[in-house]
């Protein structure tokens, strides 16, 4: 991935020199001609949407946050007291269920997105409720999920384990429930026409929220409640 | 997720990661379209990824180098 | 979201949204929109990337004074052995609260205050991506500011070092509320850089005029969008050690206990991961600023122009693999002691090419020493002293003996004050006439500089000697014992540097003064010719200061420089280059007026970003005081959220009061 | 002490050239040549102006810190060279191409092969750094030859130095506990092993090695040498909070044979004072307000029982310095103030490397003893040293005191505690 990123950037950086050495006042009115886009056209000097460049920004900005939350929990998750550690307290097939339930809702929201490109507005309504339903229904699996753990005895502040591992997965659940918010006001505001701007657009850009809170599941999912069955 | 039922020893934490990195890419490429979209908003985005791989696998890693 | 400029005869060419634009009257609530031209109204709630600009370098200004008056207080006490003005806990709330507001409150927001107002005018936008987002972004971070200060009136400033190591940071060490305010007043000013940070990335690649490709940007521009890259990945790893440290001091959360078995330098990584970056964060603008400034009073281009580009984003890259050489004497083991020493020496490599480029860039060229151009030489020799001493410890072994000395606070001194600080002052001066019309006294100017270079040599070069001769930093006094014998003891040099510090202080009265005599009510001073230094960049393209709207039309570029190749010509043959000016300065900016826009659409201004960013100083008191206030501020927030989400970018011509007549809503704009 | 003269002389005048900078446009060129110049002898400056300052790092006087030393000269002479390179060429460039009407130059661009050779030109002079810094960072994280362990533990605001029983160090066959002060043997390479009880603290002597810092919750090592008796000076680095700056530390070299005096005295049986006298008043005084937090072995109280201190019921951090020596020490509440007189200092810390372990030995004698100050501090500790004992702090600590209370002594207690604490040798 890196790699041809690299290679790819170092490609057009060289095009860049190569084009700024030739000569420096040359008329060249193709603006960023290094990746010109799909829309052409002429109001953004990209042709791309602002909206999902900046989701894309905020999206790599994120992995820098959960990045570092997934860094603290591997750092101590072995830190507990005997019986109060992931082996005793993981329930995989429930939580697998759950993580279902979560990628099912990455599939229907793919759909919406592709109904609302389609400006087929009441089918793209429907699957933003069954992706908000489903949403709903991860978020009630973990309150439940830590309801046990901490009837089991696991607080937020018993260990540096529990204090790390509630940080990580109440933080993805916030980012849960954001999606969700976001998902119903985008419903109703899809409803009363009052969208500023492109439906497509808005459903799009929360997609992409949502398929991220999706993707960072898959590696909190993998390296979190997995990967102790190694030991 | 039967995945996890089957003993395949020493194989495991390597396949449980590489089937991990595959969801993880189908999901960004498919799903979020950076395939098909323009390459810049993959660029971006694989910044951010890249750099938090880096740096924090470089900060966990000095926690195993301790030395005293 | 906000399309700010769309000629009305241009067709939409993301072929989506073709419903026409909602109704403003009946679609967001109760509140008519603030449209007034004049008067606060039309500062509070202004979306014009200009005013935001000035506000924000504004209300920098005001933490700089404030960060130097705590910067004194802590040289008088240290001017003698045992100093008295200040307790002990005085002095570390004082050093502390020095650092952050330096850092988070007058150089971050400076550069946002600069990058914010010449970003869009040397691309030749009409505004940033997204202005109400840009309004968000200023009034988080004056209200952060304001709630970060706050602490001094209830209970005591943060006392823990910026750097607030772990486990010191935790309630049995710092039982006062200083470090909550602290950390809750960082998270606030970090979401105004995030915000900031992808509104103006978005801006620089989406936003630039036609024939703008990124290599034919101006240097300021590149080496400010580089900034936004390192902020907006910076940001969220510090974010994270903030969340683990309110987690820890507000609701017992274990992450820096050592009883439990923490591991207190995991504080250590996460805030030098962000805090290395950090330092990136802080210089570059003002390599931008000298960029600058040094080609147009040289009459030369940029010396290798490629190079300084790559150079900053390499910078900007290699600054996230150096983090822990702020850590050699914390017990990392050898070996990743070794791999970040050599790491760090790396980076001196693209440093040191800047410095090159720089000097080759006066090399042949014609020099004129204006104050902006002194304040520019002075940035390249004195950071030039800080970076070699920052080379001296990025040798970890000789770095043992100098790290948490005055070694290091003469260095990084050089560098943030000798670098960032001497370039927003080089900016302060090139830039003045183009913001307010007015051109600074130039004698007045020279004062200011000269006193600020004695000052800052005289405060800051003895501590090189108080250090490598042994007295640590954050001490709140030293005694005779270990200041050593004779007359150039330590006891001499500290003096030294607190009589420094006054001279510095008074320079930077001389800059105030220089304001005050330019802009006073009666003052004589006359307004400045539209191209005062013959400059080279796009926003000289326009009146100063700028019009609303910035450009009367959207400029077509073709050159790096394009203002200066407007201007001359090279009428010389073959290898011989001769240049006459073809058109003065004002000629360019009259045959643009001449050929204006018929249509010019901005945005109009909004309460909701300011209301937004009320909310979260109330939920911030919230979880130091009382947890219905985080309900509040949280019901706020969802509030203004909604808000901002029904309202459409631009005002309905009703709005205005009186309303506007017809089509001169979208014409002349005086209604933003 | 002696104090270089041929050194010191020639800085002073540069230096204050160094400073002065003028504030006319005309001087440009003049006050940055100055300026120039001094960049240049940057190095020697800064020797030039050493004044014998205690925790100079530019005056090894051990092994490691002449491997960081030797490596400091190496850096500095090349950034020094690479500075007057710079600011020469600058300084040209200023003078040379000022204003003086020449037509407009060319608007170059810049030379490619130039600019690449610029930039390998520092990154090989960084590759030269980079080399002999990786070769050293591995020297001085060697620990195999040490001879003697001896561990140190941070607290704030003091260190308490150990001794655990071992062969090395000449053999410890009862450990020792003292505090502040490490005593050690000339010529043996001693291995601090340190850790901290509450925050990260920081343990820099400069004459003998860089710092390393002491992190609750781990252990970490580093190797001290000293060439010669004598006495070299530390202080704590790491901001440790309230009263970092009254953190200290000193390391004792001595000769074996005085060394091997000191070992024995530190573990000599408690000696109780001659009854009826003042001091056996102060060790009445001293079991009642003394002993829950400081330990003096041997000490009993009236039922002939050993009398066991429990700091750890007292303080957050669980210790409170051992007295049972305190008069061994030269000085005292985290080696911030001296026991001895000024009148008696400079004796021993001045005294010859021949003469200063005796001189040592002879700890504080009534004569000698700096008064003033031992009785200010047992007054009221923490008005001269701040420490957390104010109510409203001490709640988050669960009612632990950090550092020594107020203990509302009278004149006279503090008389008894003075002439008992004098026979604590």
């Amino acid at each position: 991935m890196s790699d041809s990123l690299i290679t790819e950037t170092v490609k057009d950086a060289v095009e860049i020199v190569k084009d700024h050495a030739d000569d420096v006042h040359v008329h060249d009115v193709h603006a960023g001609d290094d990746h010109s886009g799909d829309h052409g056209g002429h109001h953004t000097s990209l042709g791309l949407s602002n909206t999902k460049l900046a989701m894309w920004l905020f999206l790599g900005s994120e992995c820098l946050l959960f990045g570092g939350l997934i860094s603290t929990y591997m750092l101590y998750r072995n830190r507990h007291s005997e019986n109060l550690g992931p082996d005793q307290l993981w329930d995989i097939p429930f939580t697998s269920a759950t993580s279902f339930v979560l990628l099912t809702s990455s599939l229907t929201m793919v759909l919406a997105v592709s109904a609302a490109n389609r400006k087929d507005l009441r089918n793209a309504k429907i699957y933003l409720s069954v992706t908000a339903l489903l949403g709903g229904l991860f978020l009630a699996g973990q309150i439940y999920e830590f309801t046990v753990f901490y009837r089991e005895g696991l607080g937020f502040t018993t260990s540096l384990f529990s204090s790390s591992f509630f940080t990580l997965t109440g933080f993805h659940g916030v980012h849960v429930s954001i999606g969700i918010i976001m998902l119903v006001a985008l419903i109703g505001m899809l409803s009363k026409e009052k969208v500023s701007g492109d439906d497509a657009e808005a459903v799009e850009m929360v997609g992409l929220y949502w398929h991220f809170v999706d993707i960072v599941w898959i590696i909190i999912f993998t390296v979190i409640y997995l990967i102790e069955f190694i030991k | 997720m039967a995945v996890s039922y089957i003993d395949i020893g020493p194989l495991f934490l390597p396949v449980l990661l590489g089937l991990m990195v595959v969801k993880f890419f189908m999901v960004v490429l498919y799903f979020m379209h950076i395939k098909f979209d323009n390459k810049l908003f993959g660029r971006l985005f694989y910044i951010g990824l890249g750099l938090a791989v880096f740096v924090y696998a470089a900060a966990l890693s000095t926690f195993q180098f301790f030395a005293g | 979201m906000a399309i700010i400029e769309r000629p009305t005869e241009t067709p939409d060419v993301t072929n989506r949204g073709t419903r026409p634009a909602p109704k403003a009257s009946t679609n967001y609530g109760y509140l008519r929109r603030p449209v007034e031209t004049t008067g606060w109204r039309s500062w509070a709630f202004t979306v014009d990337h200009k005013k935001i600009g000035i506000m924000y370098g504004a209300v920098a200004m005001f933490f700089f004074i404030l960060g130097g008056l705590e910067a004194a207080l802590i040289r008088l006490q240290l001017a003698g052995p045992n100093g008295t003005i200040l307790s002990a806990d005085k002095y570390n709330q004082m050093f502390t609260m020095h650092a952050t507001t330096m850092v988070f409150l007058f150089v971050m927001p400076m550069a946002a205050a600069f990058a914010n107002y010449f970003i869009p005018l040397q691309i030749g936008a009409r505004d940033v991506a997204f202005p109400r987002l840009n309004a968000l972004s200023l009034w988080v971070f004056v209200f952060g500011g304001v709630f970060l200060n706050t602490s001094w009136f209830l209970g005591g400033g943060a006392d823990g070092g910026w750097f607030m190591y772990a486990p010191n940071s935790s309630v049995p060490f710092s039982p006062t509320n200083g470090v909550d305010f602290w950390g809750l007043g960082l998270q606030i000013t970090g979401i105004a850089s995030l915000v900031g940070a992808i509104n103006l990335i978005v801006t620089v690649l989406n936003m630039r005029a036609p024939g703008m490709s990124m290599m034919k940007m101006p240097i300021f521009t590149w080496m400010a969008f580089v900034v936004q890259m390192l902020l907006l990945f910076a940001i969220p790893v510090i974010t994270v050690a903030l969340f683990l440290l309110m987690f820890q001091r507000s609701f017992g959360a274990q992450f820096f206990s050592v009883e439990a078995g923490a591991d207190p330098l995991l504080w250590q990584h996460l805030f030098w991961i962000f805090g290395h970056p950090e330092v990136y964060i802080l210089v570059l603008p003002s390599f931008g600023i000298i960029s600058e400034v040094l080609p147009v009073f040289s009459k030369k281009p940029l010396f290798g122009y490629p190079f300084v580009v790559f150079s900053g984003a390499a910078i900007g890259f290699v600054g996230w693999g150096v983090w822990a050489h702020h850590m050699f004497a914390s017990g990392l083991g050898p070996v990743s002691v070794a791999v970040f020493s050599v790491a760090t020496m790396a980076i001196a490599v693209p440093t040191g090419v800047k410095i090159i480029n720089w000097t080759l860039t006066l090399w042949g060229g014609k020099l004129t020493f204006t104050t902006a151009m002194l304040f520019a030489v002075g940035l390249i020799v004195q950071f030039t002293i800080g970076g070699l001493s920052g080379v001296t410890h990025a040798v970890a072994p000789s770095d043992t003996q100098q790290t948490d000395t005055y070694y290091i606070v003469a260095h990084f001194h050089y560098v943030i004050f000798g670098g960032a600080v001497l370039g927003l002052f080089s900016g302060f001066y090139y830039w003045w006439p183009k913001v307010f019309g007015k051109l600074l006294s130039e004698s007045l100017g020279k004062w200011n500089f000269w006193l600020m270079i004695a000052g800052m040599n005289l405060t800051f070069g003895p501590m090189h000697i108080i250090g490598l001769q042994g007295q640590p930093r954050r001490m709140y006094r030293w005694t005779e014992f270990r200041a050593g014998q004779g007359f150039f003891n330590l006891g001499f040099w500290n003096l030294v540097a607190t009589i420094g510090t006054f001279v510095l202080g008074v320079g930077i009265l001389f800059f105030l003064v220089n304001i005050w005599v330019t802009h006073r009510p009666n003052s004589k001073t006359p307004p400045a010719p539209a191209d005062p230094w013959d400059a080279r960049s796009l926003e000289w393209i326009t009146s100063s200061p700028p019009k609303e709207y910035n450009f009367a039309r959207t400029p077509q570029v073709s050159a790096l420089d394009e203002f200066f190749h407007r201007k001359y010509e090279d009428v010389g043959e073959g290898d011989k280059h001769e240049y006459v000016q073809k058109m003065t300065g004002e000629e360019v900016i009259q045959f643009e007026e001449d050929n204006a826009d018929p249509n010019i659409h901005l945005p109009a201004p909004s309460y909701w970003p300011m209301v937004l960013a009320l909310a979260l100083p109330v939920m911030a008191y919230g979880v130091i005081y009382n947890t219905l206030l985080i309900v509040a501020g949280g019901a706020i927030a969802t509030m203004a959220m909604f808000g901002w989400a029904l309202e459409p970018a631009d005002a309905e011509a009703s709005d205005f009061d009186p309303p506007v007549e017809g089509d001169e809503t979208s014409k002349e704009l005086s209604n933003v | 002490m002696t104090y270089d003269l041929s050194m010191s002389h020639q800085s002073p005048t540069t230096k204050m050239q160094a400073v002065e900078t003028t504030t006319t446009l005309k001087s440009v060129t003049s006050s940055r040549l100055v300026r120039t110049l001094v960049a240049g002898s940057f190095a020697a400056l800064l020797a030039g102006c050493a004044t014998d300052a205690p925790q100079d790092t530019w005056q090894p006087k051990g092994s490691n810190a002449r491997m960081i030393n030797d490596l400091d000269w190496v850096v500095f002479s090349i950034a020094g060279v690479v500075g007057v390179v710079v600011f020469s060429v600058l300084a040209f460039a200023l003078w040379k191409y000022r204003d003086r009407g020449q037509p407009i130059p060319e608007q170059t661009h810049g030379k490619p092969a130039l600019e690449i050779g610029l930039t390998i030109l520092p990154a090989l002079i960084l590759v030269g750094i980079a080399i002999p810094t990786v070769g050293t960072i591995m020297d001085l994280a060697e620990t195999n030859d040490t001879e003697c362990i001896v561990n140190v533990t941070g607290q704030q605001w003091w260190w308490e130095i150990d001794y655990p029983v071992q062969d090395g160090c000449g053999g410890i066959e009862e450990p020792i506990v003292t505090s502040g002060q490490m005593v050690i043997e000339a010529g043996t390479k001693v291995l601090v092993r340190g850790t901290s009880r509450d925050v990260i603290h920081s343990w820099w002597i400069p004459s003998l090695n860089g710092k390393r810092d002491m992190v609750p919750g781990r252990i970490h090592t580093v190797r001290l040498e000293a060439d010669e008796p004598g006495i070299f000076a530390g202080q704590c680095t790491e901001f440790c909070g309230l009263s970092h700056a009254n953190m200290r530390m000193e390391v004792i070299a001595m000769n074996s044979t005085d060394f091997a005096i000191w070992k024995a005295n530190q573990v000599q049986d408690y000696v109780a004072p001659v009854a009826g006298s003042l001091a056996a008043e102060g060790e009445s005084t001293f079991i009642s307000q003394c002993s829950r937090c400081h330990q003096v072995d041997g000490l009993t109280d009236s039922n002939d029982e050993l009398i066991i201190s429990r700091p750890d019921q007292n303080v957050w951090s669980g210790a409170a310095p051992n007295l049972t020596n305190f008069m061994t020490r030269n000085t005292f509440a985290g080696a911030s103030w001296d026991l001895l007189s000024k009148e008696c200092r400079p004796g021993v810390w001045d005294a010859s490397p021949s003469t200063i372990g005796a001189a040592y030995l002879d700890g504080v004698t009534d004569s000698c003893l700096n008064e003033v100050e031992l009785r200010e501090w047992l007054r009221n500790a923490p008005a001269k040293k701040p420490m957390y004992t104010d109510p409203e702090s001490l709640e988050a600590t669960n009612g632990l005191v950090r550092g020594m209370p107020y203990l509302a002594l009278s004149e006279d207690q503090i008389d008894q505690l003075v002439a008992y604490l004098l026979e604590r040798k």
